[in-house]
């Protein structure tokens, strides 16, 4: 068992599985020489050479598609979009190809191929270097998405996705690289995909959230138990796509309030599918309201601190507000 | 790791295609030796094709034409919903094919390749399986759009319809064939519309960059659907493009199968050595509409088309071989009767097939266990 | 007072605005002499010349940024893409760029951009001819997403489109196109970005939907009234973005039933939206679950008559079934 | 139509940058005259740029070159959240705009090129108040990063991080700007990484096919952040990529700030006759990290930049206006002070100046009524 942040965590796992299967690859930009741009590849390239460790040409369509090609020819690659704002451009090859291929070739054919991508904001990085992705990418049949938001979570779904057989969409939130530290089990151990974890056991509220703001959620709920006896239950949702619905369900049934908070865009938001879901499957259940927080329907978090703060934080202390007024409802 | 993790894009046995490269030319010998035919002669033996080799790719180009008259026939019949016309890349096709080593080598064909995948081991009963969208179709069991190419056993990785997609493709399994030192080939082929997308820009970049094994093979008919080639680009060889990434642009005349096959060669060759890539430019036509939902008239004249045709190249095999004493009328004649009654059969046999059964259109998502 | 097709209406309409503004210029593949593969601009490069007919290179992202460009500089681009599955290319022209230039430069720059794209399935178009693609569009501040079913919206939504200074995504369902006629006013009219619109008045059950959804469930509607006296209100929501929350609820709260319909990928299509939107506003107006109908999680529509009708319908009369169970919860 | 629709990208006065294109040399002619100057002179000469040109454009590579010293120093101080350095990129940055004409042309800038948008007029002011994130940035009021440059009023268009995305703006700019049949030239600025990206090849592919008025000016300084231009390309020069474009494509020393200007008044004045558009790629180098978030260390030795240090761009141009008998030591002291000051000036005055009201983040989202 070791401390670590997030960043040490990944480098970690990412290090030990290409030390231990020499058909992964890594491939994107300043992933060689530099290490990447957060460092997850840090001392790779000397050690697992240049055919293992591959600096790119600045074009995600064409890092994504390559990375589609040697999954189809018995390399496992793991492809980094230097910062998740930037994968657009790959969009295409995500959705058309690496998420049909087994489909549209009736299982013929597979991509075992793992995109990682840092997202999120509150880390000064304006418009472009904030984004919150999840939600294209949650829509897309034949694609795995995640959002692990401690290292413990990190490591082990990054084992889960570098031996699933499919396409798997790795985000990692870039505000807990350095911010969250955690325990992380020395031996091997994988976490499912597709599988909620509830994060803090509570019986008045459930609040269903991920990437950082599960960590701003904990952090409120604590404060809640402290100021005000309320105990509020925190599902981690972990995977976007498949979504755990029966975790969340059953937490929502448990204590019959249910609010889902997100960093992105809250309009058409993966919120909105947790949100409905929720709905759908346990409205007879609900002594409340649902309450959802996203993000601000603008085109993303601006660069100046007071611009960005508000993004984040639309109103002080809105968060333990909200929670407060649903478990008294 | 999962069991269906390709360890490679191809399992099937070797053998076919151009097996025989190095097979010496025996029958020609015999042939009556004019000026010109001569020249011709000595062509075939620079480049190691027997006479066998020759009727072999003259009848693959038989049987693309005679596939998509058929298939023609059939979606004017209501049978076939949607067919894509080859005639007229036969030439291209075949040659630029002959040269790669069925069950070795590994073939990203799109759409229009019909004589590609003929001569990579698919038969005129799959083509037609597809036509139909039967349960038995090999490329996607009746999933995807006719001639949307697949099949792990021959090595043809599968396609979809966004146009240039494959080319990044190419590109990474020819970097996974290096790394692992495989003894294989990597060809792709597009039209020259394919050329203006950015992923065919990004696709040819990384494989200049690394010195992959792979080939890029443009069929440049001089139109994408109605949109003409100077509209298309400011060049007039697409061959020109390849200076922007470090390795051969090679102009060929894609009606000439024997061009086509000359030119593919010394590209093979060149990849298995570890030279790198080369980009090959067919010039050619397409006889056809775009597919059967085009109108072709709104943006061609008949003359064009026409005049076209005074250059078909299977005509024109067709005439090389009667040259080179390999072929005359009768045994043309015979042969077309052959070839048809196969692909009737085909025809035939595809439609009677099973339909795919609705249940499963939920499967195949993810892996199953 | 005209009776028009989709494919006549769109085509008049934008053939007259054409003739009136001569900044519109219309770009994409195969729209100059062969008139557009859908025939939606058959004759205008012969009438308005090449300048302003523009065929393009095969290139997507290239139809999208150029078109940018010209937005930008006094020109009013109408670019067509010609399938909207192949619309992926341009995600991050559409995305980073044309939806957030007014945003990121403070209001100083913004770009009249319509993008026209023909969507939806049922026409035998297989996996890459078939899709819906206005959950991915609807989840972009800075993008307005519309999704006309009839002519006569159509033609209004159009000449909105057109006249709007920032971006608009239009989608055209393919089925529509031929399948449904109706009447087109002579007289210039335009049909606001942002209203839904009720095409079928009702007491007992709310539906909402839109594209050809929409007419099924229409036609679903007169049959129940027909033969149960069931009286549906069929909403169509007509624009994804914005999405027309008053009009939807206030039905909602009227019938207290709500059902939502979409031939969409149901998970995190646009339909959790909308589910989402009636739970968190209008839950306790509810006499029954809200219900949601969408496509299945598959990678697309497959070719094969029996697949695609599966997809469809995935047991028969399945529409018919659930807004009568619904209607008598 | 809304009254915010464009009529033009730029609405500026005209005036300024080489509005003076076409003056004639006079100072020059009493400077001592040895075999080499006599060479530099009859360039300058050919060139058409006066005396006072050459001061000004010295002046503006001083200016550039000292706002990033200025705003390094704001970042380490903490002030200064995030800053990309343009030193050494100030010659080929001047050469090029400066035969642009401000408040006529039109300017597609990328997030290193301070000394372009100088020239563009921006004013070191505008410059730190973007750097500081101030509510009067003219670029975005502080929602963009520094150095992603806009300015209606310049006539400089907005810019984003991703990269590559403006080459196909440029190219329908240039489409409207011929369309409409006006007087004005469009340039786009851009790494050597950014021709990697399928975005470059399908704008230039556009421009190439509409002969359009638009220059690519590529500053190939031979990293993007730590990829070496060997993993970028398998070419030596970005300028053989025009090949595939049917335009020409031209090499020059982007640190010989007249060369620049010379290659770039010559692909301007074809642009401008209708010729269509040119690629210039500058051959240069960076001297700092990529950003203020980079540690070049860990890609490049220290030996390379000290190396690269002795061509410094601004030094040459010195030395050359020192020979041609435009400047001497003292002036040029006189000279750094006085810009220093102005820089400092606008560093107080930005810092100084008030920030964005946080409730105006939900603005500008459409338009407002
Ligand atoms: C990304 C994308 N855009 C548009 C289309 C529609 N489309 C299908 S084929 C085609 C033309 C292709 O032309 P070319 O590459 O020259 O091949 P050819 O059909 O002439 O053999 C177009 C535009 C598509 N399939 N994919
Ligand atoms: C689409 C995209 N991918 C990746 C990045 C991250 N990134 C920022 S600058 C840069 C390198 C650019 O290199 P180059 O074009 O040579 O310009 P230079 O910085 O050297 O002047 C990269 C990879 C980005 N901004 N946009
Ligand atoms: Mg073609
Ligand atoms: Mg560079």
């Amino acid at each position: 068992m070791a401390q670590k942040n997030v960043v040490t965590a990944i480098h970690d796992a990412l290090h030990e599985e290409m030390a231990a299967d020499d058909r992964i690859v890594v491939l994107g930009e300043d992933v060689g020489v530099r290490g990447g741009v957060f460092r997850i590849t840090q001392g790779f390239m000397e050690e697992f050479g240049p055919a293992r460790v591959i600096d790119t040409p600045l074009a995600e369509a064409g890092i994504v598609g390559v990375a589609i090609g040697m999954a189809l020819h018995g390399l496992l690659p793991i492809a980094e979009i230097e910062f998740a704002d930037f994968i657009h451009p790959a969009f295409d090859q995500i959705v058309s190809e690496a998420a049909r291929i087994r489909y549209r070739s009736n299982n013929d054919f597979n991509v075992p191929l793992v995109i990682r991508a840092p997202w999120g904001g509150g880390i000064h990085g304006a418009l472009y270097h904030s984004q919150s992705i999840e939600a294209f990418y949650g829509h897309v049949p034949g694609l795995k998405v995640v959002v692990p938001s401690t290292p413990s979570d990190a490591v082990g779904m990054l084992r889960t996705a570098i031996r699933d057989p499919d396409p798997v969409l790795f985000l990692e939130h870039k505000k807990t690289y350095r911010a969250i530290t955690g325990d992380v089990l020395d031996e091997p151990y994988t976490v499912p995909i597709g599988v909620a974890d509830v994060k803090r056991e509570g019986e008045d509220l459930t609040v269903v959230a991920y990437g950082f703001m599960m960590h701003t959620c904990l952090e409120t709920a604590t404060r809640l138990q402290e100021d005000h006896g309320i105990s509020v239950e925190v599902v981690d949702a972990r995977s976007i796509s498949p979504l755990d619905k029966q975790t969340i369900l059953s937490s929502v049934r448990k204590t019959g309030k249910a609010m889902v908070v997100y960093e992105d865009n809250r309009t058409y938001g993966a919120g909105a599918e947790i949100v409905a879901t929720i709905a759908e499957e346990a409205m007879f259940d609900l002594d409340g309201p649902i309450v959802r927080i996203g993000g601000p329907d603008i085109p993303a978090m601006p660069f100046a601190t007071s611009l960005e703060h508000f993004y984040l934080e639309p109103e002080p202390d809105q968060l333990y507000r909200r929670m407060l007024d649903l478990a008294r409802f | 790791m999962s069991t269906t993790t390709p360890d490679a894009a191809c399992d099937c046995p070797a053998g076919g295609g151009s097996a025989s490269r190095s097979k010496q030319n025996g029958v020609l010998d015999s042939a009556p030796k004019m000026a010109v035919e001569a020249t011709r002669q000595s062509e075939i033996d620079t480049l190691g094709l027997s006479g066998e080799d020759l009727l072999s790719m003259h009848r693959f180009m038989v049987l693309a034409r005679l596939i998509d008259e058929a298939a023609i026939r059939q979606n004017r019949q209501g049978k076939a919903p949607f067919v894509i016309p080859v005639s007229c890349h036969e030439a291209c096709q075949v040659g630029t094919a002959w040269a790669m080593r069925r069950g070795q080598d590994i073939w990203l064909p799109y759409y229009r390749d019909l004589a590609v995948v003929l001569v990579a081991g698919m038969t005129a009963f799959d083509v037609f399986l597809g036509i139909f969208s039967k349960a038995g179709d090999p490329t996607s069991g009746g999933r995807q759009m006719p001639a949307h190419w697949g099949s792990r056993r021959l090595g043809i990785i599968t396609g979809s319809s966004p146009i240039g997609t494959q080319i990044p493709h190419a590109a990474g399994i020819a970097y996974a064939v290096k790394f692992r030192s495989e003894d294989a080939v990597v060809a792709t082929w597009f039209g020259e519309g394919a050329t203006s997308e950015g992923d065919w820009h990004e696709g040819l970049n990384f494989a200049g960059i690394h010195k992959l094994p792979v080939v890029f093979v443009c069929e440049n008919n001089h139109y994408a659907i109605s949109v003409p080639q100077s509209k298309q680009m400011a060049v007039e060889n697409v061959a020109d493009r390849a200076a922007g990434y470090g390795f051969p642009g090679v102009v060929v005349d894609g009606n000439d199968v024997l061009a086509s096959y000359a030119a593919m060669k010394r590209a093979v060759e060149r990849a298995l050595s570890g030279e790198g890539p080369t980009l090959i430019e067919c010039k050619t036509y397409r006889f056809q509409p775009h597919t059967s939902d085009d109108d072709d008239r709104t943006y061609r004249t008949r003359e064009e088309v026409e005049e076209a045709r005074h250059h078909d190249p299977l005509d024109r095999f067709s005439a090389d071989l009667k040259t080179l004493g390999l072929m005359d009328d009768a045994r043309i004649e015979s042969l077309r009767a052959e070839v048809k009654a196969e692909v009737d059969r085909a025809v035939a046999d595809a439609w009677a097939a099973p339909d795919p059964d609705p249940a499963t259109v939920l499967r195949y998502v993810f892996e199953e266990d």
